[in-house]
């Protein structure tokens, strides 16, 4: 199923950041987004995962995506085990999933330990983790690689691969280059003009 | 021409903008007229000699303290179903009028106390949902200003709203339910004419007559502030994200 | 939302003794009045169910902060939006879940802290009957205002200023019961009141409280 | 540390009206107590002393635990420690921030709130000074008791489970000045021992924290 | 002056992570951490920067050194020159050092803006700005380029460069290339021995 944009309008706290984007992404493809710091992609990320109502267009149905943010979802209290069972029992997916996503990312040796106790790194790759246990074929992935080695980069670019040639499709966000194959939009294009970005609706009524 | 238009900002700024003098001036009119009356031209009550004239704040301002709320809850709703920003910011307008009614009638009511109950205040029923009637107020008003966006707070506040309106009900209920109390039945109430002397209904009615435009005024004029301010509000966010 | 409901319940335990703390608040609670007010049974035992009730009240206030702030704050929020169980889903199970960690373990053990108030022996089992029948609309009310405040980075005093004055009618119909039921009257009124807040609460607050986080979320 | 100070009085003021809410959950306590024990003023009367202060000692508690935990959460602890300037310096500050948006205003404001319990019109000086001179114990030792929780997630109940038991003795020393104010004793013993408790902690905890600090840090 | 670290033993929680590290930093010289996720560089800057005390070894004065780590210190109701102004009062530096950071970071547009309205990127600038605020000559950063977008990584690196051209050092931890000259230290050769991992000194008493 081809993911389809059109005219997407999107906003971030009280401004809208986002005007007009529109892109079809057929299925097996990867879309990374370009832009400087603060164009905008986190903010069309989020819209796209369903957080943030859209102002204006449409978008394919949240229900089909799954996010992985900065904040990695992952309970400090909680093993890696336990981070990743409960995710799969949220998201209605089963041990197979569990241990295919582990097997992945390499998780096995981190198992047992407790999120608090790892690092950035290690972090991270349990966050990753996260998306294959979810089962959901639109990944959003907002600057995926912070913090990898280049061993986990590369693993996690054989994740990507394996996603994409089973029919999934991704949206990606990262300033630095994965080695995967992807279309490309530039966010910048779709910066809202500085007197939209806030569509004051006491504008006229006072002046 | 639907009602609906009104709720235009541009629409609005300009009939309130218009309505404003008349209200203010059938306000203080009504008021000035209700109370002079009522505290130079009535007799003196058997019971309550001279301490009866605070009746003519007293009432009027607890009357207008309840009837805030239940204006806000009105906007509320009208927020949260047609998206009338209007509407969420004349809420917000009323909270305050609505809080210092409340304490305006508890100050009346504690310093009319002293004379009829002998104390400045009794865990009354009335009176105890009355405070709580003030809470209420206090927490939207705290739920407000709390919030940087706009829209969000406005959001916010009107389900705190609703839920606070169920609650509030429920604690006037309890606090009766919890103590019998030593305040006033309806006995003065507006439907209860039999009870009271025309002389003191009467200015009595004009004197809420006058409470109730003076509150009309002070929301049309604190939304236009209210207006104005977010303006500001979205003008200095301009300048900060260009 | 079976799961969510035993995570909760987990990371309640792992990050130190969920049950015992709330408890161990009504406690020190219970053994502060008496400090405070002088040690006097003729003072103390009038005032023994309302102080008791207001100790409940508390100890739920206290824990309640962190019912979404904590999810908020690692993300897991944003991802629980995302999932397929509806936000009124996880608002119940948190609620059901503060409960069972807060007022569950507190109606269970104020039969021990009633004596450090002199509370007579025949109120104890409506102490029990009412808290057990009142407190889940506590833990329904303080999670519809944590919902309200999630976005707010110092939100636990103005969170208090929220839910409290929602907490009044439980608290004025629980102490009722209790001192009613010490005193031998009929308890029946005060207790079906009671128990038609609470219905009303856990049948209706989810829906706000979703609303809520919808809010805060975006 | 003036910038400390002032940087932690300004976030207290833009998070939503530090000053204000403290006092607001004075406010609610002081009605939630007479609608739990109910309306006598016989009843009220002789436990008002004591009520006011806990409600003081609960409206500092309930702004306790963010004293530290967001100055963690976003880096900046790591990096006060860093800092030129000392440990004990930076808990001091805080502690003396905490005292200025909660015990202030709390001693400023507990006239009014007096009238609802039925204090006596002349205790009340003494409750003012009272608190005037109590709450900053109340502040420092709340301040050691954020800094030895600060590394823990859900901290705010075991945060008043370390702190109410310290709170004691400033509860019974300042209760007591304001019974004997009311009945006309002399006030001298109780207010001078609430005032060494205050010096007391003013001047020594400051190190306690610091030691708890360092040691969260690593 | 130079960093002379000998036979550093750190930890991090209760485990003992890296042992024997030892190198010598001349000024106006970075060295940059190697090692794969989990190695042990964040735990050893966390001991250089006096967060956590070593359990044996010596190291500089952390009296000498700023941190910048994942965190960014920063307050999100604070806008970002209310934010740095902080710091610089912390650290006793003035006016001069504010403005100065701002420009390396081009932070003049950002000034007014509250933290929380920022994007990741905006935000580590913010960040890393605050370093030069300190006025602090030994710099130990831990992935300072995280979200970073290509600009902004070039305008870091000529702030580093001229950092150390004034004589300060640097240390830092990174997984991807900054194109500054740079020493290496492979993290790797220290990481502690896992039988001696945990010191428990009832051990022995037990078994
Ligand atoms: C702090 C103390 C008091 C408070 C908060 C208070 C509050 C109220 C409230 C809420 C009403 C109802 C207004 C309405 O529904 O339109 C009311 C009405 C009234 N109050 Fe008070 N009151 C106080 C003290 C007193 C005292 C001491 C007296 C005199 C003995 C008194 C006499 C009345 C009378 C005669 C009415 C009109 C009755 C009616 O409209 O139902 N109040 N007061
Ligand atoms: N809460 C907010 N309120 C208003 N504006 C915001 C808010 N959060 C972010 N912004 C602004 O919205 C714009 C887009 O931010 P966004 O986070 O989407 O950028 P980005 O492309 O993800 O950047 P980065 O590469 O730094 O992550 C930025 O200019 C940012 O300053
Ligand atoms: N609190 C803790 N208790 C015990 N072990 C910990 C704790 N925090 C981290 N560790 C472990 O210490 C080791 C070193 O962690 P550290 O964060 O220093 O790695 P790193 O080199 O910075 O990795 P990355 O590149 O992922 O940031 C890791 O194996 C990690 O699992
Ligand atoms: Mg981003
Ligand atoms: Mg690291």
């Amino acid at each position: 199923m081809d993911v389809t944009v059109t005219d997407l309008t999107c906003r971030r706290g009280e401004a809208i950041v986002l005007e007009g984007v529109s892109f079809v992404l057929p299925p097996g493809r990867a879309l990374a987004l370009r832009g400087p710091n603060g164009a905008g992609k986190t903010t069309l990320l989020r819209t796209l995962a369903g957080l943030t109502p859209p102002v204006a267009g449409t978008m394919p149905d949240p229900e089909r995506a799954a996010y992985a943010a900065h904040a990695d979802g992952l309970k400090a209290q909680l093993t890696i085990g336990e981070n990743l069972a409960f995710w799969a029992a949220i998201f209605g997916t089963g041990r197979a999933e569990i241990e295919k996503a582990a097997m992945a990312f390499d998780l096995g040796p981190l198992h047992g330990r407790l999120a608090a106790e790892l690092s950035a790194g290690q972090k991270r790759r349990a966050g990753l983790a996260r998306l294959l246990v979810t089962g959901r074929p639109l990944w959003l992935l907002d600057e995926p690689t912070v913090s990898l080695d280049r061993a986990a980069v590369d693993r996690f670019a054989r994740v990507m691969r394996a996603h994409l040639d089973a029919g999934g499709s991704a949206i990606l966000a990262t300033h630095i280059d994965l080695g995967i194959e992807a279309d490309e939009l530039d966010v910048t294009v779709f910066v809202a003009k500085s007197d939209a970005t806030l569509r004051d609706p006491f504008a006229e009524a006072v002046e | 021409m639907s009602v609906w238009e009104y709720a235009n900002p541009r629409r609005f700024m300009a009939v309130s903008g218009r309505l404003l003098p008349w209200v203010a001036g059938a306000a203080a009119l009504l008021c000035a007229t209700g109370i002079v009356w009522g505290l130079f031209f009535t007799p003196e009550d058997f019971r309550m000699g001279h301490s009866v004239k605070i009746i003519y704040i007293h009432v009027p301002s607890a009357f207008v303290a309840i009837n805030a709320w239940f204006m806000m809850l009105v906007a509320s709703l009208i927020w949260l179903i047609r998206r009338h920003h209007v509407s969420a910011l004349a809420a917000r307008a009323a909270a305050p009028i609505g809080l210092v009614m409340t304490v305006v009638a508890l100050l009346t009511g504690a310093i009319w106390g002293k004379p009829m109950w002998g104390t400045y205040w009794a865990w009354d029923p009335r009176l105890t949902a009355f405070l709580i009637l003030g809470l209420f107020y206090l927490g939207y008003i705290a739920l407000w200003s709390a919030i940087e966006a706009q829209d969000a707070a406005a959001d916010l506040t009107s389900i705190l709203c609703l839920v606070g309106t169920v609650f509030a009900v429920l604690s006037r209920y309890a606090a009766q339910f919890w103590n019998q109390g030593l305040h006033q039945g309806a006995s003065l109430s507006l439907d209860a004419e039999e009870n009271i002397a025309d002389v003191f209904w009467l200015p009595l009615v004009l004197a809420i007559a006058g409470f109730t435009l003076l509150f009309l005024a002070l929301v049309l004029l604190r939304t236009r502030t209210e207006i104005r301010r977010r303006r500001l509000h979205s003008l200095s966010l301009k300048a900060r994200l260009a | 939302m079976n799961a969510l409901l035993l995570r909760d319940l987990r990371l309640a335990i792992r990050a130190g003794g969920g049950f015992g703390l709330g408890l161990a608040f009504f406690l020190i609670l219970a053994t502060l009045v008496p400090l405070a007010v002088g040690p006097r049974p003729d003072l103390l035992a009038p005032v023994a169910p309302g102080i008791l009730w207001l100790g409940a009240l508390l100890a739920c206030l206290l824990s309640l902060d962190r019912i979404f702030a904590l999810d908020a704050e690692d993300g897991s929020l944003d991802l629980l939006a995302m999932a397929p169980l509806p936000l009124e889903g996880v608002a119940t199970t948190k609620a059901l879940a503060h409960w069972i960690t807060t007022g569950l373990p507190l109606a269970l053990a104020a039969g021990p802290l009633s004596l450090l108030l002199f509370l007579s022996a025949s109120a104890l089992p409506w102490l029990i009957l009412a808290l057990l029948v009142g407190t889940p609309a506590l833990s329904w009310l303080g999670t519809f205002g944590a919902a309200l405040t999630v976005g707010l980075r110092r939100g636990s005093l103005l969170l208090s200023l929220l839910v409290l004055p929602l907490y009044i009618p439980t608290l004025v119909f629980g102490a009722e019961v209790v001192r009613r039921g010490a005193a031998g009257l009929p308890v029946a009124t005060p207790l079906a009141l009671l128990a038609a807040i609470t219905l009303g609460c856990v049948a209706l607050l989810p829906f706000a409280t979703a609303a809520a986080l919808r809010v805060n979320l975006r």
